[in-house]
């Protein structure tokens, strides 16, 4: 946005942050709302219901959109694993999906746990990250793109625009972006490897992933010059 | 630091149970620290354990590993859960002690005594056996393993007709298998033995009698085409061996059912060869029938072997026929379950501790009953559940 | 002038609502109208002799049509009454009562006993009614004997809806004169004026409809539901008289303070078995899958689904659908559960027995639980399915593949 | 427009024509009006006017009568003998029915269904209109007179049982139709109670097989029905051989049953199997071991029969065996194959 003006891309992503709105990802699904017009929204994260549930007042009835059948409140739900699951799903096969997925957090907490195990001292011990969940996170927050590039068509010819986008646009680009490294792997190696391998590496900021998102950047700097398109 | 806080042993004979009135009070990370004592023993000779020890870890010595389970008996998940673990800790469960405990009291003159290990699917059938061939191997027996009968039956690999019998056909590469494994594991016990008889395997290839007994499984190995004639060799000797009371055997062969199943494959004009026309399966059926003095056979009836749409059941009439049943009478039934409440918290504990299980949430009480009611009690579910956590 | 708005009998709006129209000078429609209207009003307050001569006296065709038409539908229906009333001393002379004691649903009963139908649309069955409920009785006749039509707003189509709306829009020009009028002299209202103490929650689309049709037979649609609820808050947001509280609350109630909360008998009632423990029994519905949950309160956390442990699901998601409610409750070893489940695959089964148990859980869960249940959407069904698939086409939208040759 | 006519061309043969209407009345017109052009001007030239004349008075189609009002109902009285107007079953006639009853699909909402004139609909479907409440009470007085009481002393199932085990089962069906015979009279059910017969254990076994699902086998109940005879009695007679031949056959043993191999057994007969042969064996080896022969281990199996030294009735013997046969009749299941494990450590001594 305010890369028009001459700021850098740094700049720019200050601006973003201090933009961002601290609501869940998931708060809002398009689909479920259009399809069920005559009901209410339901929660759907359990803090914010244990927000809403402090005392006995019974609340309003209301015919509320059910919850999704992937949402659950154990322990081993997670809402960016299942965004992942959803976007890595082919032919509605979730379960598949789902086994591929837990095979990758397998992959890295064997992986990591056996570092651990295998350090020596207490200080080695403590550098090794063993939390599955917790590489995933970081992997897919380090693969998130600051900015993208949109295609305006302004006076018959196109133009390459960098444009903020919200959170779960971002979301979804960075967990693309993971998915789309793996398009090139040998036929007989199974996906979940290569992806634990792929999301070890972006856990560290390497690998192909995080490249592609530098890329991006990198073309977004290139293309500011057409910044100002984006309101014009 | 904090595993070495937990290894503290309490040799005190312990009723492991988390008590539910003591824990019930705070829900916090103290209580598990509290019962976490008693999850481990460090008594790694299996001789020594007693129902006291139940639901206890315990640990196997590397280089027991290394020597009798690493070369076939481990599936590579198991080895990766070993590399990953850096060590092979198994549960001390009750029908590995009640098997133990009759092998204890058992009169080695009788006739060869057969144990069958039945469960459900991942009930831990093969991690009792591992416990009991474990102990049998602290007690110095001879161990004849056949890790994955239904091996036999699926893989496509050579199948040849039998020199001696048109009838039979040969599986040389497991045969192969089988010997090497045999050797890498008995090689300290046997050394001293030689052959009773000669073995003619051709017109030309012969074993004399007398020729140290390493040398005939060896002689097996290099040439392939007479591999399984040399299996059935060997399974003379030690029978002869044991009734000379010179050495205790151990036959553990897992997934016997499928002794009783149409195999995969096919050779020339034979449409579609049974388990029962296999040398192998001739060979393990003829050991298994014998008198044989000192010598204990543990199976186990698998459902993976059958097809996907006959698993519903896992007891062993439905598993082995009719036919394996007579076949296999008498034996001793020794039923694998599911978990119990105790062992689940042991098992819970131990994952705790290698960090198989490392969310806070799912270390309290609250979710530890949510770990316990997805997994339904099963040991793998149980294992794959703390995936993400 | 301004102080005597009619009141809702026809006549007197007529009146009234013509001379409106050239007092205020009320931007009307059009200019056609207004002089149907001033024509027709002095029509219809029986002053005959200022009747314009011009027109009136001949019948048109149509009316005269039309006049026959009534007449007809009346003997039609005095001869259909007679029949009727024969009819029935017969049936009841048939099936042995007193013709007295035979009112209409001794009637249907017997038909159906007598002539049995299974068709599937009731209105096609043997029926034995009074042509007063199957014929539209009052064949109301809307115009004067010159053709023209009683009500002035007879050619919106709508006439009583769009008189309710046209007085009060009135009501509102009336007010807002009125304010301006006194904040620009300062002088006191004429007539006591307030605000509404409290909000006011209008008639909901089904009353709405339902008043419409069943008092003046006219079809009023969504629209014209959201126009008037529009209408109506903007008028009782205005400072009001007395007449106006009058009219508006014909239409809505102040809203009440207590809201709509779930029945709490419904949802704390539970049954006692023969061993004396607590049990509730519901069925839940997902997809095709039906299943029937009943939860023992006080229980050790025993989960039995057909026979089966948790293992009867083999898919993790399927098994944290079960759980849910169970957590979010905190419920989880504090109560049996026994489910029946058939139908459907494994994820349907899995949310039915969600749906049945998160009901069945109610009364042993404190309010608290129940809100939680009721905000994450877990005591409503879901009724998203699979579409089907039309003739013609690959799936339910997705179509051939054609190419023009 | 189209009217169907009937023409008739001579005494037996009528033709049906389908005509439009309207040629009908130019064509009548026509002739009208020729024939009484021909009758005025009988003596000058006779023209023949096809158009038409305002004079001459238009031929008039007459309505036929009205059906309807000449129907029977409408003479009814509200206070007639219903059951005498319509005494048995019959397709529903508009005709005798005195209801304005209306059936049939309503387009719109303020139009009417058809009324019951000439309406198919109403054929179509059942009526009960023979079956009145007043038609069942005549009904009912009617038959009055052939009834007796039921015996109060047989109105307890139980007693009714003892003292009868045999019940026969036959229906009577009144009917209005033109047969008074019903096919579901003649069929006959006997039902037994086998108890009552004394069997002894393997004539049981045999009845359960013969019978296959005539019998109910945990109320020792047999149902034998009958309605392939044309008369009850001989139903009745069927069905009374039929057990007759049943309890003979079940009491006689043929030779071949004592030579039926294991998978048609029944019960699973030990005895008879392999499987006892191998456990003599192993438990002649026990025997011979504890007490301390050392017996080479050829030899001992070929020495002698192993039954003649070892007697089968010994305690471990007779529990395994009774475990064994209990794990072949009902299955595996955690209890046989626990108790089958308990009886083998018992057989090894431990």
């Amino acid at each position: 946005m305010a890369l028009c003006k001459g700021k850098t891309i740094y700049h720019t992503l200050l601006g973003i942050y201090k933009q961002q709105i601290s609501t869940s990802y998931f708060s809002t699904n398009k689909v479920l709302s259009n399809m069920y017009k005559d009901r209410v929204p339901s929660v759907q994260s359990i803090g914010e219901l244990n927000a809403l549930c402090i005392d006995d007042k019974p609340v309003e009835k209301k015919i509320r959109i059910p919850a999704k059948s992937e949402f659950s409140s154990a322990v081993t739900y997670d809402p960016i694993v299942q965004k992942f699951i959803n976007i890595l799903m082919r032919d509605g096969k979730k379960e598949k999906t789902r086994e591929i997925i837990e095979q990758v957090l397998e992959n890295i907490k064997m992986k990591q746990i056996e570092n651990y195990h295998k350090a020596t001292t207490d200080a080695e011990k403590a550098m090794v990250v063993t939390d599955p969940l917790k590489v995933f996170h970081g992997a897919v927050e380090n693969c998130k793109p600051l900015l993208i590039l949109k295609t305006i068509v302004k006076g018959g010819s196109g133009y390459r625009v960098p444009v903020y986008c919200h959170e779960r646009r971002r979301l979804r680009v960075g967990i693309n972006f993971i998915i789309k490294t793996c398009d090139t792997r040998k036929r007989k190696v199974p996906l979940s490897t290569v992806l634990a391998t792929e999301i070890l590496q972006a856990y560290n900021n390497e690998g192909n992933a995080v490249g592609k998102k530098h890329q991006l950047h990198k073309e977004c700097e290139a293309q500011r010059a057409f910044a100002h398109y984006r309101w014009k | 630091m904090a595993s070495v806080i937990y290894r503290i042993v309490s040799k005190q004979p312990s009723g492991y149970c988390i008590n539910s009135s003591l824990l019930r009070s705070s829900s916090s990370l103290k209580c598990w620290q509290r019962c976490v004592t008693t999850f481990r023993t460090e008594i790694s000779d299996p001789s020594e354990h007693s129902f006291d020890h139940e639901g206890q870890f315990y640990t196997i010595p590397k280089k027991d590993v290394q020597k009798i389970f690493m070369l076939n008996w481990m599936s590579p998940h198991e080895k990766n859960m070993n590399k990953m673990f850096q060590e092979f800790s198994i549960l001390i469960r009750r029908p590995a002690l009640e098997v133990m405990d009759i092998l204890k009291r058992l009169n080695y003159n009788y006739p060869l005594t057969r144990f069958l290990l039945y469960g459900e699917m991942n009930a831990g059938k093969k991690f009792t056996m591992t416990h009991i061939m474990h102990y049998c191997r602290s007690q110095n027996w001879v161990l004849l393993t056949v890790p994955w009968a239904n091996e036999w039956n699926c893989k496509r690999l050579d199948v040849s007709f039998n020199h001696h019998k048109e009838s039979l056909f040969d599986l040389p590469v497991h045969s192969k298998i089988l010997l090497e494994d045999f050797l890498l594991k008995n090689m300290s016990l046997i050394k001293e033995f030689t052959t009773s008889t000669t073995y003619e395997f051709s017109e030309h290839e012969a074993s004399e009698q007398g020729i140290p007994l390493t040398d005939l499984i060896s002689f097996g190995i290099t040439r392939m085409k007479f591999a399984n004639d040399v299996v059935g060799a060997l399974l003379k000797e030690l029978q002869i061996l044991a009734n000379n009371d010179k050495i205790k055997l151990l036959v553990t062969i897992r997934g016997i059912n499928s002794f009783w199943r149409k195999t995969g494959q096919k050779k020339e004009k034979v449409q579609e060869i049974h388990a029962q026309q296999l040398t192998l399966v001739n060979q393990f059926m003829e050991l298994l029938q014998s008198d044989t003095k000192n010598a204990v056979a543990m199976c186990s009836t698998e459902s993976w072997v059958n097809d996907v749409t006959d698993r519903k059941s896992y007891l062993p009439t439905e598993l082995m026929g009719k036919e394996g049943v007579d076949f296999l009478e008498p034996f001793l039934p020794i039923e694998v379950p599911k978990y119990g409440n105790a062992e689940l918290q042991s098992v819970m504990d131990y994952y705790i501790d290698r960090r198989w299980i490392q969310a806070p949430e799912a270390k309290t009480l609250d979710g530890r009953a949510q770990i316990k009611f997805l997994s339904g009690h099963n040991p793998y579910q149980l294992y794959r559940v703390c995936v993400p956590l | 002038m301004a102080a005597s708005i009619p009141t809702a009998t026809r006549s007197f709006i007529k009146f009234i609502g013509s001379e409106l129209w050239f007092s205020t000078g009320y931007r009307t429609p059009s200019k056609c109208l207004t002089r149907t209207l001033s024509t027709q009003s002095v029509a219809s307050t029986d002053s005959e002799v200022t009747r314009p001569k011009r027109r009136a006296e001949k019948l048109s065709a149509a009316m005269k049509a039309f006049l026959k038409r009534a007449k007809e539908h009346e003997s039609k229906i005095n001869k259909y009454t007679e029949e009727y009333e024969l009819g029935r001393k017969h049936l009841a002379n048939m099936m042995g009562i007193h013709p007295d004691e035979m009112t209409q649903e001794h009637i249907n009963e017997a038909i159906r006993y007598l002539l049995p139908s299974g068709l599937f649309d009731k209105g096609s069955r043997p029926q034995f009614k009074h042509p007063k409920d199957i014929l539209p009785l009052n064949f109301d006749f809307p115009f004067d004997k010159a053709g023209r039509p009683y009500h002035y707003q007879y050619y919106t189509l709508l006439p009583n809806y769009h008189c309710i709306m046209s007085e009060a829009a009135w009501r509102m020009e009336c007010l807002r004169e009125e304010e301006v009028r006194i904040g620009s002299t300062g002088a006191p209202p004429q007539e006591e004026m307030k605000h509404l103490s409290e909000e006011y929650e209008w008639m909901d689309l089904r009353t709405f409809l339902n008043y419409f049709k069943s008092n003046h037979s006219e079809v009023v649609q969504v629209n014209e539901h959201n126009r008037f609820v529009i209408l109506m808050t903007k008028l009782s947001k205005m400072r009001l008289r007395e007449q106006d509280v009058a009219f508006l609350k014909q239409f809505g109630s102040p809203k009440t303070s207590e809201i709509n909360v779930m029945d709490t008998e419904e949802i704390k009632k539970f049954y006692v078995n023969e061993q004396g423990r607590k049990f509730r029994t519901k069925n839940g519905y997902r997809k095709s899958a039906i299943a029937q949950v009943t939860v023992y309160a006080e229980g050790e956390g025993i989960l039995e689904i057909n026979g089966k442990g948790i293992e009867y699901f083999e898919s993790q998601y399927a098994r944290e659908q079960v759980l849910f409610p169970l957590v979010l409750t905190s419920s989880l070893n504090k109560v049996d559960v026994h489910a029946r489940v058939e139908g459907g695959g494994e994820m349907g089964q899995s949310g039915a027995i969600r749906h049945g148990l998160s009901n069945a859980l109610l009364p042993f869960v404190s309010q608290q639980m129940v809100n939680k249940l009721s905000l994450s959407g877990l005591l409503d069904r879901d009724s998203r399915v699979k579409e089907r698939n039309k003739p013609g086409q690959k799936k339910a939208r997705k179509q051939f593949q054609w190419r023009a040759r | 427009m189209a009217s169907r006519r009937l023409v008739q061309l001579s005494n037996e043969h009528w033709i049906v024509l389908n005509i439009k209407r309207s040629t009908v009345h130019h064509l009548q017109r026509c002739c009208v009006h020729s024939r009484i052009k021909e009758d005025l001007e009988d003596e000058n030239f006779k023209v023949l006017n096809i158009l038409r004349d305002k004079d001459v008075k238009r031929f008039k189609w007459e309505k036929p009568p009205d059906v309807r009002t000449l129907s029977r109902a409408d003479c009814m009285k509200t206070d007639m003998n219903w059951t005498s107007v319509w005494p048995t079953k019959a397709p529903f006639r508009w005709g005798s029915v005195p209801l304005p009853i209306r059936q049939g699909y309503r387009k719109k909402e303020y139009k009417l269904s058809a009324g019951k004139y000439g309406n198919a609909e109403l054929v179509k479907i059942p009526n009960f209109l023979h079956l009145t409440p007043p038609h069942i009470k005549t009904h009912c007085q009617a038959i009055k007179k052939f009834c007796t009481e039921f015996p109060s002393e047989l109105k307890n199932r139980e007693i009714r049982k003892a003292n009868f085990p045999l019940e026969v089962i036959t229906s009577d069906y009144v009917t209005c139709g033109t047969s008074i015979r019903d096919p579901r009279s003649r069929e006959v059910t006997v039902n037994v109670d086998l108890s009552v017969l004394k069997f002894d254990e393997h004539s049981v076994t045999k009845i359960k097989k013969l019978a296959g699902d005539k019998m109910d086998e945990k109320a020792m109940t047999l149902q034998l029905k009958s309605d392939r005879c044309p008369v009850r009695k001989q139903n009745f007679d069927f069905n009374v051989y039929t057990l007759t031949a049943l309890y003979y056959e079940s009491q006689e043993k043929e030779d071949w049953e004592d030579e039926m191999e294991e998978s048609d057994w029944v019960k699973y007969q030990w005895d008879k199997t392999q499987s006892k042969k191998k456990i003599l064996k192993l438990k002649h080896r026990i025997q011979q071991i504890n007490s301390g022969e050392k017996t080479d281990l050829a030899s001992s199996v070929s020495k002698s029969d192993p039954s003649v030294s070892v007697v089968d009735t010994e305690d471990d013997i007779q529990s395994y065996k009774s475990a064994f046969s209990n794990l072949k009749d009902e299955g595996d299941s955690r209890e046989t194959l626990n108790a089958y494990k308990q009886s083998v450590l018992k057989l090894l001594k431990l």
